[in-house]
């Protein structure tokens, strides 16, 4: 990884001590960094949970914004100016409850971002909620008799959708979670990036010791191969005994950008506003 | 004033649009001014349609009720309708689609019947040049001469070929010969005089023409009557104009993209009705609490919820102007026909960005599907203010993307345009736009965001104002209403009552100036389409004031200016 | 009136809900009334929170300004409250977390260094009793023996077994001896008068309590801050009083499942906030439309957008009251306080159901998350009145949903429950619930729920005053500013002025009665917790009338009698 | 299939002549004629758009809904009235652009009702923009140069969030698509039928033509095994010289009514409301 350190990751959060998140954002700068990028090309969308407040915390543009609202709005934003990096953040309540559809509709339409949802498998910034992602039976304040439904599963939902890069990562290791979130920001399209990420204040199962038990790098299957959706789905089926990260799927497809390529062959941002422009359309209603 | 109400109805999917599109271009070259609305159910095929033109020798606005010429295309249409003929008037029907009741009505003098798709048939042409049979029946009611109808024909369909140019032009010469030869004694009426060029447009063309013009470069919107036409227009013309136009999957995510493009840098807008608005209203709290420009249009429908899908109401002003949690500044513009709406959009771009503020215009069915003639728009009028920004050079590593000023107005930098990072939340923040949590900062930027509202209010639009100077009556209303009320003002003082019209272009914050006009010793009415008195309250909470009386349509159907004399007390004026 | 302030600070995980629960507890045990309210960042470790407590001899319903004592679990307690510790009160700190700069700011006399969970470990117990100690400290500043506070932690500790409950006791002893010690000098306050059983909860304990007292049988909710406890609240005990609450994707769904549950049959709500609620705005028009009743609570917190998520607000009142495109009938409440809040829960219920209609509850952070004393609720208060339900027996085949009645209420009949077809639709729809076209058909079916609106008006509920009856001042409020009004009159009336306090538990529609008030010849203030004055608007739209003068707070904080005093003009009674 | 008549399709509708909803219409009432079901014991949740008028157009109870928010009320009204037949109806874009967040989270939930998707892969109510489901290429009023987002793939998704009923039927089919929703409706738990309908106003590429040429009956296919979700999910991409209709996937799980048993024991819209209920609850805050 390069020696360019412009991305800093600030000392003051407001997150409890221990929390995954820490590691999440230093391999965040880390990826930065070494991509060699300049923190005021890079836009970070977030939204509102514990996870959607690492914005604030490293280098970067900043459009934290509503609950589970991120993936529109950095669509609108990447679309506005494909010249920036952009990167969605938010939490698993905030990217795959509150804002399940933009999830569905984000991947389909295939636009160039990053996104990188903390999978704490709880509401934290709410205090300890069920998830879509919290394991069955687990006992929180919506749930005292347990959780029942059926885990949502985020991998092989991006799949199902076609996303061209699906990944996942372990707040636990960062210079692998690196590593994966820099290949992220170089995939051309939606990369989505999972991250388990132990909530040490509300998650008591999904805990550090708990993942260091379980995680394996699916790298070191020798046989995986990670342009096989089939194949990728099924794996991402592996929860229990062993939880295999690392990127599960890739593979290029056209962007949304693509399609308004005649459009966007200078940004948005960049373009001349001219009123006499209208001319040519409002003939079309000239009469006499 | 020569005016003439040309009514012509049937089922969806038979051809109404297509055949009042003709007669309107027609029209339009042939020196009319005119006005049509559409009235039109929530379904593909069948039930029962309109569209109304009304022509006249100079500028109108609104429609009248009584007809001089119906066209039955289905049987309803006689059925319902064959009392709104004027004595006189005339009546084209298909005998092929009328049952035996109905024609039993129409055996009277000046019902005609003409079996448009036969006609087209026998003329070796497709059924559905029938629009054009029907379309060259009307004319002979308009013009001894077909040429100008045959021009129009030529133009609309020079894109598909010669041939069908050609047996459009010969069918509707069919239709033009049996109707001239039916009401030969009958004479046209004189050739309205002017042949400036003119538009002929809706709201729905307006709208979006005004936000091209002001140069939005980005546009989301999810599909919903009658807002779609506006979305539609863009996408149809984004290429041209070089703008996105994103179908979403949901509202929500409609006005969030075009928020994330707007704080990327480009004028971003969104357009939708009644529901749709409903769930944009956590967005716009967004956006007014992160100062992210916004242009929402919100084109209203008749609710509670689905209501009546494509009719129209004025029933979202009240939540256009209070949906939030949490105060924050905001602007609705609400135009009252198709020039004001060319204009007010390009307006509402400059409102957004120099108060760094979400702006809502409102529509309605009736402005939005009425079609109108106007003098051609002035784009040299289209002034574009982009407000504070700065520049690449200004922005310092030191740029506080809310920073505090004398009128609450923080410069602006689009990210990626300097050396400075734009941070910006919707949580409470500092003037870096990070989080805070303390009392002193929350209150000063309170106090910085409602300082602008204050701005936008002495900077409101004034009223338009119509009729009388010193009035004894004023009628007060917003929006599509404008036309009715302007023709009811008119026909009042004709009648020796000296009435004003009040029209406010600008709803919220109300201009200032309307004060002044509250107090002038007329007798006022509110005149507005929905059920409580939306406009009323809005003036009530303002200025503590009540009017001497309100005029309130909540049917689905628009006003005109019948419907607001019909419903003044009487004795209301000295004069009439 | 005796009353005592005590203020615990400390960071968010460092117990102070558990300091603060024990001691309102043995508080209550030991006779005193008492008024606590919670203080917190939007984080879950760390940053600044406190919970302050009023005791009193009497009934309290907020809060004062100056401490008598000051609790420090952390250094920010002592370095930004220091100065609200009134001359003579006493200050408790834990030297082991203070600074060398705080350290010098509590060499003063009456400030008690005492290290909590040293304390605790040097007894060989957790560090976590900690708060015991604190617990015991605090108490012996109240009275002379320890045994209340000991029966107070064996009852909060049983569960977890006898070692438990000993440890917390032997370390709370500890506390208490020390700082009896060092305060031999100083009177313990006279044990308050009475000892009859009271209840001591928040609104967030209130609210779900007269939702379940009301027989409400199914929530769905998304969590928000303030709203969650009564999410939490009816999900805990929803086993015993046999209630569903479903934890929704999004407060859409959320209040769609209630309302799919509330047509079924059964009482059903939501409870939201802010952009939660915004997110209901819909779904809200389409219960009115379908006329399907649903009680939805918002807990309010300072906007716009995400705002302050964990403070205090009272700025949705207007969306409460505008949301929805298109009208419809619905009623806004906002309980004043616990007992208020409880009753008209239960009372929201009856309402949406006989009048088949949307009932917004308005709560606040402050009222959800203080603690209160009151008489324990009389159940036979609560009357279950389910509107107009036809039997089994009386649903014919030809049952009509939407029968047009002399009020405008149909008679709901439970789908399922007679041989009768129970159609509804948020489309505009005939009295057989099916859609319709005609304009008449909508006019009447906008007449007929509107009707309704005039109904609840009508029988809306009437302000509640306080203070005297011929006032020269008056100050009008609603929700909770109710105790902090209430006081500011009474302290008003102890100065010899003639002060009012009108509260306001309904807010939409207003009652009729409030006008008779508005025109009493005092001087009225409206006093509220937002930048606009939201309740001002209301008021004035609808009565068109203007107070003297507005009190509003708008930093997230919230009211109290001082604050409302130090804003009243002076010389505004002429007793003062 | 039985002979009581009990559901009657209305003859007047809003309907275009020869669209695909009138062949769903028909087989919904032959199949709860067949059932042996009383129209006062269905409840037809529907949104809004074409499809969701169908409530309107056959016997029984009727909650006509907002556009995309079927599904949410269903589980309501379910949970409210587990004696009641649950049909939920709406369209493409109902359920899978609005909805489609409601569409992830009520399979999650597992509540036991039927869910039929009119799916003429455009918005025909709003007159014939794109809709997930569109094909690429196709030209909309919103997408003048063609689609190109990632087609929507109902079944595949409801498969990867477990749904335990998963079929396909054909408008054109009516005896088929009967067969279906009857076993859809007699499975316990969540059931999809997601129904290829012919748009004959909008959709000029999805004809009954060309689904006459491509749809084939799972049923004829030997070796195919409706338990085996990897085949399923895979089975559930075939989409162009052959269709499958059918059922892909069917498992029992346990539903949500299931979670709650205790509490429902009794309907909840039978139990008795009675204000002392509270006394218990009541006395934690009790001090004294
Ligand atoms: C519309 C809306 N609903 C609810 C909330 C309250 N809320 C804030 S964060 C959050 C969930 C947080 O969970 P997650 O997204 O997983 O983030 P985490 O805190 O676990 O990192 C919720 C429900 C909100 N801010 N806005
Ligand atoms: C919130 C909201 N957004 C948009 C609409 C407008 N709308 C009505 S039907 C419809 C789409 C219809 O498509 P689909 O669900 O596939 O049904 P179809 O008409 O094709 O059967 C839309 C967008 C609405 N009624 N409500
Ligand atoms: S609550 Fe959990 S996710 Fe949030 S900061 Fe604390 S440990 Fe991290
Ligand atoms: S528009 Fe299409 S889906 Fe709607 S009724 Fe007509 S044919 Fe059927
Ligand atoms: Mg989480
Ligand atoms: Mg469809």
């Amino acid at each position: 990884m390069a020696v360019d350190q412009r991305f800093e990751v600030r000392q003051e959060t407001a997150w409890c001590p221990g929390c995954g998140n820490f590691g999440i954002v230093r391999a965040v700068a880390k990826a930065l960094n070494g991509l060699g990028l300049d923190p005021s090309q890079v836009l970070f969308v977030s939204g509102i949970g514990q996870a959607g407040k690492l914005p604030h915390y490293v280098s970067g543009n900043v459009l934290n914004t509503l609950h589970g609202r991120t993936l529109p709005t950095a669509t609108g934003a990447k679309l506005a100016n494909g010249d920036l990096t952009v990167i969605a953040v938010g939490g698993d309540g905030d990217g795959y409850a509150e804002g399940g559809n933009h999830f569905l509709h984000a991947i389909r339409k295939n636009v160039n971002i990053t996104y990188i949802v903390h999978d704490n498998q709880v509401f934290g910034l709410t205090k300890g909620q069920a998830s879509p992602r919290s394991d069955p039976g687990m006992v929180t304040g919506t749930t005292p008799l347990g959780v029942y439904n059926e885990p949502f599963n985020p991998l092989a939902t991006a799949m199902t959708l076609n996303a061209g890069f699906v990944a996942r990562g372990y707040a636990g290791d960062q210079e692998h979670l690196a590593r994966i979130i820099q290949a992220a920001i170089q995939h051309e399209g939606f990369a989505l990036v999972d991250v388990l990420q132990p909530c040490v204040t509300f998650n008591r199962i999904n805990t550090y010791q708990w993942y260091r038990d379980r995680v394996y790098d699916l790298d070191q299957e020798e046989a995986y191969d990670r342009t096989d959706r089939q194949a990728a789905w099924k794996k991402s089926w592996e929860w229990g005994e062993r939880i295999p990260i690392g990127i599960f799927y890739q593979v290029k497809r056209p962007t949304l950008a693509d399609h308004y390529s005649d459009i966007l062959d200078v940004p948005l941002v960049r373009q001349e506003l001219d009123p006499g422009a209208v001319e040519e359309i409002l003939s079309e209603f000239r009469i006499g | 004033m020569q005016t003439l109400n040309i009514k012509i109805g049937g089922q969806a999917g038979q051809g109404l649009v297509s055949i009042g599109t003709i007669l309107i271009r027609a029209a339009t070259q042939e020196g009319w001014h005119l006005f049509a609305h559409q009235d039109y159910e929530s379904r593909i095929r069948g039930g029962h349609n309109f569209i109304q033109i009304r022509l006249a020798d100079r500028p109108v606005a609104s429609w009248e009720n009584d007809l001089d010429v119906l066209v039955a295309l289905d049987e309803a249409t006689i059925t319902r309708e064959l009392g709104e003929v004027k004595p006189g008037g005339v009546v084209i029907y298909d005998p092929d689609v009328l049952g035996q009741d109905a024609k039993t009505l129409v055996e009277k003098p000046n019902c005609i019947g003409l079996p448009f798709a036969r006609i087209a048939e026998e003329l070796g042409q497709p059924k559905i040049m029938a629009n054009s049979v029907a379309a060259g029946a009307v004319w002979a009611l308009l013009s001894e001469e077909i040429a100008v109808l045959h021009e129009t024909l030529a133009l609309m369909f020079a894109e598909k070929g010669e041939a069908i140019v050609q047996g459009n032009q010969s069918v509707a010469s069919a239709g033009f010969a049996r109707v001239r030869e039916l009401t030969r004694e009958r004479a046209v009426p004189a050739k309205p005089q002017g042949s400036e060029p003119r538009l002929v447009l809706r709201g729905n063309d307006a709208l979006p023409l005004g936000a091209l013009a002001a140069g939005v470069k980005f546009m989301s919107a999810y599909p919903m009557t009658p807002s779609t036409g506006v979305t539609e227009f863009i996408s149809e013309h984004g290429r041209i104009a070089r703008v996105i136009m994103e179908q979403a999957e949901d509202e929500i995510a409609a006005i969030n993209m075009a928020i994330g493009a707007s704080f990327a840098g480009v004028r971003a807008m969104t357009a939708t009705s009644g529901g749709g608005f409903a769930l944009m209203t956590e967005a716009l709290s967004f956006a007014g609490s992160a100062e992210i420009p916004i242009v929402v249009i919100d084109a209203m429908r008749p609710g509670p919820s689905t209501g009546l899908p494509t009719r129209t109401e004025q029933g979202d002003l009240r939540c256009a102007v209070a949906m939030s949690f949490g105060d924050f500044p905001r602007a609705v513009l609400a135009p009252g026909d198709v020039e004001e709406a060319f204009y007010l959009m390009a307006h509402a771009f400059n409102l957004a960005e120099e108060y760094q503020m979400p702006v809502v215009v409102l529509s309605d069915q009736h402005l939005a599907d009425s079609y109108v003639t106007v003098p051609p728009f002035d784009l040299s009028r289209i002034e574009i203010k982009r407000g504070r920004v700065v520049s690449c050079a200004e922005a310092g590593p030191d740029y506080l993307r809310y920073r505090c000023t004398d009128d609450g107005i923080s410069p602006r930098l689009y990210p990626g345009f300097g050396d400075g990072l734009v941070v910006t939340a919707g949580d409470e923040h500092g003037e870096d736009g990070h989080l805070i949590e303390d009392a002193e900062t929350r209150r000063r930027m309170m106090e910085k965001r409602m300082a602008k509202q204050r701005l936008v209010e002495e900077n409101a639009l004034d009223p338009v104002l119509c009729g009388a100077d010193e009035p004894e009556l004023m009628l007060i209303g917003f929006g599509s209403t404008k036309g009715a009320v302007a023709e009811a003002v008119e026909i009042l003082n004709s009648q020796g009552c000296r009435a004003q019209g009040v029209h406010l272009p600008q709803v919220f914050p109300l201009p200032k100036s309307l004060a002044a006009l509250l107090q002038k010793p007329a007798r006022k009415f509110i005149v507005e389409a929905n059920y409580s008195g939306q406009l009323e309250d809005l003036i009530a909470s303002r200025f503590a004031w009540k009017p001497d009386g309100s005029i309130r349509r909540y049917d689905g159907r628009p006003m005109n200016a019948k419907f607001i004399l019909d419903r003044l007390p009487g004795g209301v004026c000295h004069g009439s």
